[in-house]
């Protein structure tokens, strides 16, 4: 097989071994319905409970706080959607951040049509949300403020105790998208007031399709997906046990190694980002320099458009991505990148490149070498960086 | 996604680069849409096109519809190099998907917007050239279900 | 191990070994994100699109008319939802019947909160919706007919056809909650006018959470889960490429085995049907008798309470259900067997067997011969019977 | 989902049956709720419960339930069986899930019901006995989040 680095793990992760080891019995062999009478459902049953406590662990809360979900973007549509519903009477406005993956933005444009009021938070050069702002955006009818933890583009860390405390203070629910925080980095939901977090499996080395929704004891959202009385009543369909376990397995283990995993991924990423900052001219490192996720580095390579850099890197066998994964197709810059304040022609540029505990030293630095060719490369083809070079010399 | 044709285009593409002596010189698109074109041209006195080259800021389709479209013009008259149109340029690349048909618009109007220049420059008129947009960007559709 | 005869097929089955080998290197070899530039994510890509294919032609549709889902409740959710959402210009009256799955019924009851109506259609104590009745409800507020293929407590299958062309003739959305009946029964959706079809993998040897929803060309509902652009934009949400594999390789076999099958159950059903009538006093088949589901059998055992005849028959290796599974746990009768006409008492003590390809005669044997001894063990006990003895005495 | 003193009591039920000789019979719950429990009872001279036997229709707990309430009213007097309440009946089994208590409630309402007539047959009273409902069903409640 063709040599391969795969450094789009923000995107999505491959299943560790132990995670599978621990699905498949339940494929073939314990099958039964876990939400039935039979002894034979009694194992998947208990399996299910098991997964909770495993996830309440990680994040401080109960075990009966965690409903599964069928992944981040379910989990964000039902905390978003539900406490609109639920909190209604309450008021009608939303707090959000223009950078927030799709499944919140779209969620929330979504709630204006039914004629909710959603204010958008600016965000900083770095793309850390402005509190100032926060503060002034409160007002006597939100009811919710979703921030996510960690950006997936861009990999900064949003002031999570800041803004909890906030929402606190205001009797404000605390929704955030974790998606890309959990399992990354230390989270304990009492320390930062958080009311409800979406996470999903697939992103720590655990399946796609599973997911949850942590929904602190009080919160009174009830069902998005209406149905049966699994998941106690508030997310019918018959329980995914395959997809729990394994979830519970990726957590387990991403919560065992969150330290050292942190450790060897930031040096990488560090080394990474000083080469290639120094190495190639006009490049911009896009995100907080030090608050951010340890396994995210994302650059703008002036003059060089994102998807042609894309390709090239893939026939040199390494897997990066531009802008969000969930909307490659699309011709749209990043929201992302414009939100801190990027030009079309730079946020058109870049080029998002996302580690593992796989990765290795060597694995850098052929990429380092291969993003210099490159840009070199396209840099050559570009009209804008002609032009540039004429203008400036 | 892409096909062969448009990959080997793209990583091979075909009279890349700049040219000197240029006669023609077009550029279209913008940045805010992704994607630039310019193309070169050398037209001599029987007004075929000796030589082409062509720059692109954009994806892999940019560059493989700028490559093929700089093929397809190369020692044609003006008035052959009008008639390329963007199917043309599409079918010799075996196809586009759906959300890069505007590539081959954009190399379209490219040539478009050369011929348009090397007209000016000579004082001429290119009988069917319309003088070019430089921003071709259809609107991304609503899918249709 | 102990002896298993494994009798809730409805409620979910085992996967069959060859969906499992079909998802396995999709977990640890074929990861990449489906939705990427690199070619890494292309295999994905192409194992989805076909898996739409398979899908498609088992329901004689376009590949792009099937969109990928967590399973059923959330098929039947967006059906639903998105259409009262899409056409509330046109109307605000949907008709479905008593007798469907909760995914349908409470999510219909949720739409009534928001101001939709919602028309419940009586059954006839086969189950069979009343066809006049049906047409006496359609009102040009109507937008949509939501009735279910096979019913999944007591296997009745409903007149499609008939349905589909009063959908039709009356400009109507027809949606078909088929959870029960694809892969069981031949379905083709132009036949029966179908718009929209839900289906979920783990009913036929496919895995737990993953399932599709049929919309017709045309139908203009939009998406349920906002988010990112998977699904041409209907659907956001990683995809979960393991689960659409297996579901297609379920699919698969399904259809290629759907006669033979078929024709295997009904033999050993009826054989079960026929014996416990005639060898059990006082036992009632539900649902009817040969309208029904090649492999549901639907008993109420008279003056039995359910439950306890199911820890009796798991006592003996034999895993059966009694209401809808995914009410268990809950103390209401089934609302299917009350809708049927059934009195309480017989609604309590009802017992659903429903085989797989893997039943055998003896298994259906022993099922018979532990009835009857249970049954007649519970009755000793029972105050009803004691009373109903004395009272025929 | 049940501890195994209640899946023991549930299978092998102490005093299920009938007592031709009865002299205190109560029947509650109804079949609407999906639970009907009947406890009979052989009570002495001395107001002592000598023989007990019950007849239960219902899910496993209300089986196991009415089997432990036999055990424990069991060679009692009747006052000391008024004070066997839901809770003692529950502990005896180790627990109940938290759906099935009310059959326990049932339990308990049972053996009133069955007191209540031997009091009525004698031409007594039993201080403390109030006059049983026999319909035993807490609503179930909107769970708590
Ligand atoms: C008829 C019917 N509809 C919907 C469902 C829900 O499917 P799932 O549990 O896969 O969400 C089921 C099964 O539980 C069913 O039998
Ligand atoms: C921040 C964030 N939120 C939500 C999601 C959606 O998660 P999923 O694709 O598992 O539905 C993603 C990943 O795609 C993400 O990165």
């Amino acid at each position: 097989m063709k040599k391969l680095i795969y450094l789009d793990n923000a995107a999505t992760t491959q299943v560790s071994k132990e995670v599978v080891d621990e699905m498949l019995p339940y494929f073939t062999e314990e099958y039964g319905n876990a939400s039935s009478v039979y002894e034979f459902g009694s194992k998947n049953k208990g399996a299910i409970e098991k997964a909770r406590e495993v996830i309440g662990k990680a994040l401080g809360s109960k075990a009966n706080e965690i409903y599964f979900t069928a992944g981040g973007s379910e989990s964000d549509n039902w905390a978003i959607k539900a406490t609109a519903d639920a909190y209604k009477e309450k008021g009608n406005h939303i707090i959000t951040s223009k950078i927030e993956h799709h499944a919140v933005l779209h969620t929330c444009e979504y709630l204006e049509e039914q004629g909710f009021e959603v204010t958008y938070l600016d965000v900083d050069e770095n793309g850390i949300i402005k509190l100032e702002e926060l503060k002034k955006a409160i007002r006597p009818t939100t009811i919710l403020i979703s921030i996510m933890f960690a950006n997936n583009e861009i990999g900064t860390i949003e002031p999570m105790k800041e803004i909890g405390e906030l929402a606190n203070q205001n009797n404000i629910l605390f929704h955030t998208d974790a998606v890309q925080a959990f399992g990354q980095v230390p989270i304990n939901v009492d320390e930062y007031h958080i009311d409800m977090l979406s996470a999903s499996a697939h992103k720590l080395n655990g399946p796609k399709g599973i997911g949850f929704l942590y929904i602190r004891t009080g919160v009174k959202i009830r069902s998005y997906v209406h149905g049966g009385a699994q998941e106690r009543k508030r997310r019918a369909g018959t329980e995914n046990v395959p997809g729990i376990v394994g979830m519970s397995k990726a957590v387990e283990i991403a919560v065992s190694t969150i330290e050292e995993r942190a450790k060897k991924e930031t040096e990488l990423r560090d080394y990474l980002i000083n080469r290639v900052l120094k190495e190639v001219p006009y490049t911009r490192l896009n995100g907080h320099r030090t608050k951010r996720l340890p396994n995210n580095v994302n650059f703008s390579f002036q003059f060089v458009e994102g998807e042609s850099l894309l390709i090239m890197l893939d026939m040199e066998g390494i897997c990066g991505s531009s802008g969000s994964a969930c909307t490659s197709g699309s011709l749209d810059p990043s929201h992302v990148l414009l939100a801190i304040g990027l030009p079309h022609e730079i946020a058109h540029g870049s080029l998002r490149l996302s580690l593992s505990e796989q990765t290795s030293k060597e694995d850098i630095d052929f990429v380092i070498e291969t993003i210099k060719k490159i840009v070199e490369k396209l840099r050559n083809m570009s009209p804008l960086y002609e032009d540039y070079i004429k203008n400036n010399n | 996604m892409y096909s062969e044709k448009v990959m080997d285009h793209f990583q091979n593409p075909r009279n890349a680069g700049e040219l000197e002596n240029a006669n023609g010189v077009g550029t279209v698109g913008n940045a805010k849409c992704g994607d630039i074109m310019r193309i070169y041209f050398d037209i001599d006195d029987d007004q075929i096109i000796k030589d082409v080259r062509f720059k692109t800021f954009g994806c892999g389709a940019a560059v493989a519809t700028s490559s093929m479209a700089t093929e397809l013009v190369k020692g044609k008259t003006i008035y052959e190099a009008l008639e390329v149109t963007n199917k043309a340029v599409m079918e010799a690349l075996d196809g586009l998907p759906p959300v890069k048909v505007h590539c081959s618009l954009l190399a379209e109007e490219a040539i478009h917007a050369a011929l348009w220049d090397y007209a000016e420059k000579k004082g001429i008129v290119i009988e069917g050239l319309e003088k070019p947009k430089n921003d071709i960007h259809e609107e991304e559709e609503e899918e249709e279900y």
